[in-house]
């Protein structure tokens, strides 16, 4: 059950990865990119009980911490001065 | 049996992605992302030469017998941060070629260069 | 009793692994921004839920489920937080909710910084 | 791809699927600095960059023919080389013989320290690890020389208004962070010393705590966070910490002992040397915490300053 659990994720990141490729705005990849760090996280947990060694549950937390702080760094940077400046250089 | 060293392939693909970006592309930031995957492909390199097969983690607990090298894990763990402290670096320089020559562009900046001689 | 145990951590398993595929299916089939957004942003807290309690009743371990727990609670926290900022910066930037529309998109987000 | 943004985003997640890599190939130690560095970090740094060195690539005017022909070659040499190369996952490789067994096997006796890759780290080859940590610090050195501003201090009062505006602005994101914030910085300092028995170090406690102070810094302003960081303050922070790690070894070689050997500092071998990782892991992770630090602020200060010059 936790293979199976594992391929259903490993077949989700693929989706999400396709996802940030396409993504026709901003928005939607960084949507992705969250995505695909949540997955990790899941991922992380369960190839640690795959592999029989539970306590390495420490990098998922930290997964997690991580990619909170860079969806908002993201957010924070592309919110205002990126789109600012590209329409300043287009003109 | 060839098969066996598919790792190996994997590793010389993204190397060669990466060196790909940084001889083909002008702009300094995708260069930079361009060493970065080299960097990357590199530390798989280590990290799968260290797997051993049926080995696990190499942090000592009971009734394991089998370790994957420790070696190149120490090796690869402090290249990861002083790769994220020269990739900074290289930004930085990156930031202030745009102050100076106002493009990131290694064409414009030669052309740049060109008119000042 | 085990096996009570090892049955019920594999049903969680199992609706998280579809809960998590559904979301995946969604993110990539939606149409717009925002419908991804919703299928993202809904499936992956309770997937996430999901399967970390069917991971918490494979070991019941007091360490192992402590930190499992503190996944979940961050989880919890941040997932949601995450979603909202996304979909508050998309407002901003005026990020109209609209089927095959992306160059007046554009437009609407450069005329606005 | 010619939008540098998405070029970002996609390396974002490249940084989480080596490092996923990493744990599927146990290297526990290397996917958690990898999951720190490659997917926090960095991403943020280059889209710092790109804020202010623009977003869109020119396109490329001639056709780099050449470089891919010098890549495909260069690359089918390589694959040549391999063909000698030990099979994936074998134990009898070159690669296992040497010294890590003996590191397995001795490490337990000799440090005392159930994670392998710390001892290794902090005390079979410290003198390393020094290397590294002053490399990182140099480059710390670099981007401040390169990239600081002398900045006119805000008032109070514009700080004031700054924080009123951004408030309403980021109401949830900073009571939710407001909750997280302590709660990183606790979790650090369990990477920072729990390092000997699990996974974690200096390294990636250092990381994680720039992380926490990166996060406070982007939401409630750079102004707020230079009036609890100071910039001269975390400069000597910095020094502090190669200084810790440096002396130490001073104090071996005082013993008679030689550089970096942790057996001088207590009259019980193992305790010497678990006072010596703890100490030398705590250098590290000042260090590499305020190194990031001072690189995060110098970028974001730089920001700052273009837009102040424009408007």
């Amino acid at each position: 059950m936790l293979i199976a659990a594992t391929i259903a994720i490993l077949v989700v990141m693929i989706m999400s990865i396709v996802r940030a490729v396409m993504g026709p705005t901003f928005y939607d990849r960084i949507l992705a990119v969250n995505m695909f760090g949540t997955k990790t996280v899941l991922l992380i947990s369960l190839l640690g009980f795959v592999m029989g060694r539970p306590e390495f549950l420490d990098i998922a937390i930290v997964y997690a911490l991580i990619n909170f702080i860079s969806v908002i760094g993201v957010l924070h940077y592309s919110d205002s001065s990126v789109f600012k400046r590209s329409s300043q250089q287009k003109k | 049996m060839i098969l066996g060293l598919y790792n190996y392939w994997i590793v010389v693909v993204l190397m060669m992605i990466g060196f790909y970006i940084v001889i083909a592309h002008g702009n300094l930031i995708k260069k930079i992302v361009g060493l970065t995957i080299f960097q990357t492909s590199v530390f798989i390199f280590y990290i799968s030469m260290a797997k051993v097969e049926g080995g696990t983690a190499p942090i000592l607990a009971e009734g394991i017998k089998q370790y994957s090298n420790p070696l190149p894990h120490v090796l690869i763990l402090t290249a990861i941060v002083v790769g994220i402290a020269t990739t900074a670096l290289g930004l930085a320089l990156a930031v202030r070629i745009k102050e100076a020559y106002g493009s990131i562009e290694e064409e414009e900046i030669q052309e740049k260069d060109n008119l000042d001689c | 009793m085990g096996s009570l145990m090892d049955i019920s951590s594999a049903v969680f398993l199992l609706i998280g692994s579809f809960l998590c595929v559904s979301g995946g299916v969604g993110i990539l089939r939606f149409p717009d921004f925002y419908t991804r957004m919703h299928a993202a942003g809904v499936t992956d807290t309770l997937a996430t839920a999901m399967i970390l309690i069917g991971l918490m009743l494979q070991n019941p371990d007091g360490l192992v489920v402590l930190k499992l727990i503190i996944i979940l609670l961050m989880t919890l926290f941040i997932s949601p937080t995450a979603s909202h900022a996304l979909a508050s910066a998309a407002v901003h930037n005026d990020l109209k909710p609209v089927l095959d529309n992306k160059e007046s998109n554009e437009k609407v987000k450069t005329s606005n910084p | 791809m010619k939008d540098l943004f998405a070029v970002i985003m996609l390396s974002g997640i490249y940084g989480l699927l080596s490092a996923s890599f990493f744990v599927a190939m146990d290297a526990v130690d290397v996917a958690f600095t990898e999951a720190s560095v490659g997917a926090g970090i960095s991403t943020l740094l280059m889209l710092v960059a790109i804020t202010i060195t623009g977003r869109s690539e020119h396109p490329v005017r001639h056709k780099p023919v050449l470089a891919l022909v010098v890549v495909i070659v260069t690359g089918s040499l390589l694959i040549y080389g391999t063909l000698d190369m030990p099979y994936f996952g074998s134990a009898t490789a070159p690669v296992h013989q040497h010294v890590a067994p003996q590191y397995i096997n001795d490490s337990m006796q000799q440090v005392g320290v159930p994670n392998i890759v710390t001892s290794v780290l902090a005390s079979y080859r410290g003198f390393d690890t020094f290397g590294e940590v002053v490399v990182i610090f140099t480059a710390g050195m670099g981007v401040l020389a390169l990239l600081s501003v002398v900045r006119r201090p805000k008032g109070i009062a514009e700080i004031d208004s700054l924080n009123k505006s951004m408030h309403e602005e980021y109401l949830v994101l900073r009571i939710v962070a407001k909750m997280l914030i302590p709660f990183i910085l606790l979790f650090a300092l369990y990477v920072q010393f729990h390092g000997d028995f699990g996974p974690g170090g200096g390294f990636q406690a250092g990381v994680i705590f720039a992380a926490a102070i990166i996060l406070y810094t982007m939401l409630f302003g750079m102004s707020t966070a230079r009036r609890v960081i100071n910039q001269s303050l975390i400069q000597l922070v910095a020094a502090i910490g190669v200084l810790v790690y440096g002396s130490v070894g001073v104090v071996a070689l005082l013993e008679d002992k030689n550089f970096l050997d942790y057996s001088a500092l207590s009259t019980d071998p193992i305790a010497g040397q678990h006072l010596g990782i703890l100490l030398i892991e705590l250098g590290v992770g000042i260090t590499v915490a305020s190194v990031m630090i001072i690189i995060f602020f110098n970028f974001a200060g730089r920001e700052n300053s273009e837009e102040n010059k424009e408007s």
